[in-house]
């Protein structure tokens, strides 16, 4: 390896601590700041792949072996999500550039930085209580970015996430001082090695404690009440950065509590369950929205629904799909967000009913709209076919057909609630014209690039799923985690 | 029951009076003054726990910082609990 | 022991602000009291009877003499991001009011509770 | 109704954590060797500090205060984000009494000495960055409530915080470059006990002495500042 992994923590950090100095030369050069670090991070884990797939890279800082120090421990999960991560980073970086931000606009990139570093902190390290510090770095420029807007009912939204993630965040902290209590380490391999010795009740209650610590960013359902405000209120990339990215780091801290540390086979059922409710409320209430951004929140929580009932199986081939449909719904989530921020924009109005005709007037738009919906809709041969066709063919398989048909419900409602949406956009006329006004070139490139993966991973799944497969046996099998680490010293 | 373990349990009544306090009362002069009490009684704890780096950071900033910060917060909003 | 029972009692009763109490401030409040009761029951959980800090200050102090160190720095952490969550919140708090003039959770009421 | 329920519902979770609680016995000894006992055998003659927890924040878990500097910039950056009135407002105050404004003149440089001796001497004695900052926070907090025209200057303070956040990530990235791994000792360690020992985690607590002192002073005075 030509550079070391840390960089991808250390250098955005860096970035955004010297971005006030940047911006008293001048006021443009904060935009291009996440742009240039979330590419070189881009490449930094594209490069890291063929090293991580053959046995997971071992980070050690500040020179301390684990467990004695905190140490990064990329597997081709890790990698696989820092690489999703920070993709969707740079790309909405790229929409960043022209997106009409407030004053101080370069605290708002400097926020926006570093919830995109939190995340990758989370799944890149391989250190509980680091973990928790990745995952505070990311909630707090979140609650921040909620309330960013002062006109809108940002800091009410704010209010609701900061209450549900304060309490969230203690929850975490109350189960690491158990299992620290027990196991007297922090690190995670050696958690998962010395847990087996600890009384079961005792593992059960910390599991109960990180699982809420972790639900509320993974949108499970009775925690997810946050969600809808939050992603309607904030500026539309955060939206877009919420769907796309913190969920992903709150799913992989989930997984990897449940996966890797704690062995309960019971858990997995639960998991299913609250998949399969997270799934079908969030569909309903996404149907009843009026306004656009908050069913697309109510979206995401379904896709998130289903890629619960998906890591319940807790199957090599279950764990490979809801991998692969967190990858489709981490593109085309923010490609879904990018193009309605800019419909509202538009027609002025956050409402549904506000967007007919659009197609004739924004065809980019528009198209890029339709395109997010159909993919998302899981319509061959876009990508999100493939993904849900793994998820459902193999609960089946597993002999949960009563909770298949179930999730096959909530696609369908998804569908009718997709197609309104874009039938609208096409089929109806609109009613007065508004002022022109222009598409940046940046935003369209962004979306562009987006719609290009779609395309691609529909046409050749395999091309993604050669890295899946590795990173989900990484979750079901986790000797070779814990070997790994302590194989350095 | 030594001299130690006395103060300790008079700090503990304390601590949850105030504790309760900060809950009940209807003036948030007087919660925020209660929640500072029970910083300050955290704070002993660490101290008496062996912990003097956690019991310095906790009269700093959970004393201090975190009560002037409420204080603030009051002054720019306002003091009752409707 | 009157150690985690006055962390537990702490943790409960600051659960109970946030679910019952209406006033914003007063929410805040309750997220620092259970802050305060998880950092001692970590501190309490490292201590052990009859040994000191593990701080090196005189020549004859042994490394058997002293409690566990981890978690005092897990807590100094803790207590630090716990300043930062406070103070974000109190801001909100501040911008809430200005737009709604109040302080009552249930009478800011655009968004769905 | 809802306060039945909450009573309700708390009791049971009490009574589930004290029952996990009761498994273990407060104040045994219960040190796991390879990690705390590690700790406690090897600060000294690996890190050269004398104080155990200073060592484990600053260098064995370095990289969590990295992050927990990150955070603390962040609430400072969000706050003056979300408190951004596009001109700076002054603070409607009275001016204090002649004592007291006589006091906190007298007191102002003392409590700055006393935060700034409470951050270089960490890897001695308790306290450090964090502890100092606080201090010096709270010695600027008395100038802003006894004069009412008391000024500081943003931008000076977010120079400090940029310059002291940068340096701790360079120190750490020379650390990679001259050693092995990020946050690396490069330093001599020096004699346990003396001021100059203990190789970068003097110079890294007074970067975060810097930087926590700035956040907080910045923190207080956009509070102050913001009016009614």
């Amino acid at each position: 390896m030509i550079f070391d992994p840390v960089l991808m923590i250390a250098l955005p950090l860096l970035a955004a601590f010297l971005i006030p100095i940047l911006n008293r030369f001048s006021k443009e050069i904060p935009k291009y700041v996440p742009v240039l670090i979330l590419g070189l991070n881009l490449y930094e884990s594209i490069m890291l792949l063929p090293y991580s797939m053959v046995k997971p890279v071992i980070v050690v800082i500040a020179g301390w072996a684990p467990p004695l120090g905190i140490n990064l421990t990329i597997g081709p999960l890790g990698n696989v999500l820092a690489l999703i991560i920070s993709l969707v980073g740079f790309v909405v970086a790229i929409y960043n550039i022209k997106f009409v931000v407030e004053e101080p606009a370069e605290k708002y990139y400097m926020l926006f930085l570093l919830l995109i570093t939190g995340a990758t902190g989370v799944v890149l390290t391989g250190d509980l209580f680091n973990m928790f510090v990745f995952l505070e770095i990311t909630s707090i420029s979140a609650y921040a970015l909620t309330a960013f807007i002062r006109d809108r009912n940002g800091a009410e939204a704010a209010f609701k996430y900061i209450l549900i993630g304060g309490i969230s965040s203690t929850m975490i902290l109350l189960g690491i001082a158990i299992i620290y209590t027990y196991t007297g380490t922090l690190n995670l391999a050696d958690i998962a090695q010395k847990i087996q010795y600890i009384d079961p009740k005792i593992a059960l209650a910390a599991m109960i404690l990180l699982i809420v610590g972790f639900g509320v960013e993974s949108e499970i359902f009775p925690l997810n009440g946050w969600a809808p405000d939050a992603y309607s209120q904030a500026p539309t990339p955060v939206g877009a950065v919420f769907g796309g990215i913190v969920v992903k780091a709150g799913v992989y801290g989930l997984a990897r509590m449940l996966y890797t540390i704690f062995n309960f086979e019971g858990v997995f059922y639960f998991l299913m369950i609250m998949g399969l409710i997270t799934l079908l409320m969030a569909e309903m209430s996404a149907m009843r929205q009026s306004q656009i951004k908050r069913m697309l929140a109510f979206s995401s929580i379904g896709q998130m629904g289903l890629v619960l009932i998906a890591l319940g199986l807790a199957t090599e081939r279950g764990v490979e799909g809801a991998l692969f449909q967190m990858l489709n719904h981490a593109l085309i989530k923010p490609l879904l967000f990018l193009s309605a921020g800019y419909l509202v924009y538009y027609s002025g109005s956050k409402n549904i009913e506000d967007l007919d005709g659009m197609g004739k007037r924004k065809p980019f738009l528009s198209f890029f709209f339709a395109f997010g919906a159909f993919a998302i809709m899981g319509l061959p041969p876009l990508n999100g076919f493939w993904s849900k066709m793994i998820i459902i063919s193999e609960t089946i398989r597993n002999g949960f057909v009563v909770i298949a048909a179930l999730a096959l419900v909530g696609s369908v409602i998804e569908a009718v609630y997709y197609l309104r949406v874009v039938g609208r956009l096409y089929f109806k006329k609109h009613h007065d014209d508004q002022q022109e006004k222009y598409v940046h070139g940046s935003a369209i490139f962004a979306m562009s690039i987006l719609v290009l993966l779609a395309i691609v991973i529909g046409l050749y799944p395999d091309l993604i799923m050669q890295y899946l497969k590795p990173a989900a046996e990484e979750l079901v099998n986790k000797t070779m985690y814990i070997q790994s680490v302590f194989a350095i010293n | 029951m030594d001299f130690l373990g006395i103060i300790v349990i008079i700090l503990t009544l304390i601590l949850i009076l105030a504790a309760l306090f900060v809950i009940k009362t209807k003036d948030l002069v007087t919660a925020v003054v209660a929640s500072a009490v029970v910083s300050l009684i955290a704070s002993i704890y660490f101290y008496i726990l062996q912990a003097p780096d956690v019991a310095l950071t906790e009269a700093a900033i959970g004393v201090g910082l975190s009560t002037i910060i409420f204080m603030i917060t009051i002054r720019k909003t306002r003091r009752d609990e409707e | 022991m009157i150690y985690y029972i006055a962390a537990l009692l702490l943790i409960l009763i600051g659960l109970y602000g946030v679910l019952v109490k209406k006033n914003l401030i007063k929410i805040v409040l309750s997220l620092s009291l259970i802050d305060a009761g998880v950092h001692i029951l970590l501190i309490a959980i490292g201590y052990i009877n009859g040994k000191t800090a593990p701080i090196f200050s005189t020549p004859d102090l042994r490394p058997e003499q002293m409690v566990d160190p981890v978690p005092q720095a897990l807590v100094l952490t803790a207590i630090v991001i716990g300043l930062a969550v406070t103070a974000l919140a109190l801001t909100i708090v501040i911008r809430l009011y200005d737009h709604h003039k109040t302080l009552d959770i249930s009478k800011i009421r655009e968004l769905k509770w | 109704m809802r306060k039945a329920l909450a009573v309700f519902f708390l009791a049971i979770l009490g009574y589930y954590m004290l029952a996990v609680l009761l498994n273990f016995p407060f104040g045994i000894d219960h040190l796991n060797p390879e990690l705390a006992g590690a700790y406690l055998r090897d600060t000294v003659s690996k890190t050269g500090a004398a104080n155990v927890v200073t060592s484990i924040v600053v260098n064995y878990r370095g990289f969590d205060t990295l992050g927990e500097v990150t955070v603390l910039f962040l609430a400072a950056t969000g706050m003056g984000a979300l408190l951004y009135k596009g001109k700076t407002m002054g603070r409607s105050r009275q001016n204090a009494s002649v004592i007291v404004k006589a006091g906190s003149r007298l007191l102002f440089p003392l409590i700055i000495i006393l935060g700034a001796y409470v951050f270089i001497h960490g890897h001695l004695t308790p306290g450090g960055g964090f502890q100092g900052g606080a201090i010096i926070a709270s010695g600027f907090l008395l100038m802003f409530i006894s004069y009412r025209n008391y000024h500081v200057n943003h931008r000076i303070l977010s120079n400090v915080e940029s310059t002291a956040g940068s340096i701790f990530v360079i120190i750490g990235l020379l650390g990679l470059l001259y050693g092995a791994t990020f946050l690396e000792n490069i330093m001599p360690l020096g004699i346990p006990n003396k001021l100059f020992s203990a190789g970068v985690i003097p110079l890294i607590y007074i970067a975060v002495g810097f930087k926590v002192g700035a956040e907080l002073t910045a923190l207080l005075d956009t509070m102050l500042k913001t009016v009614k």
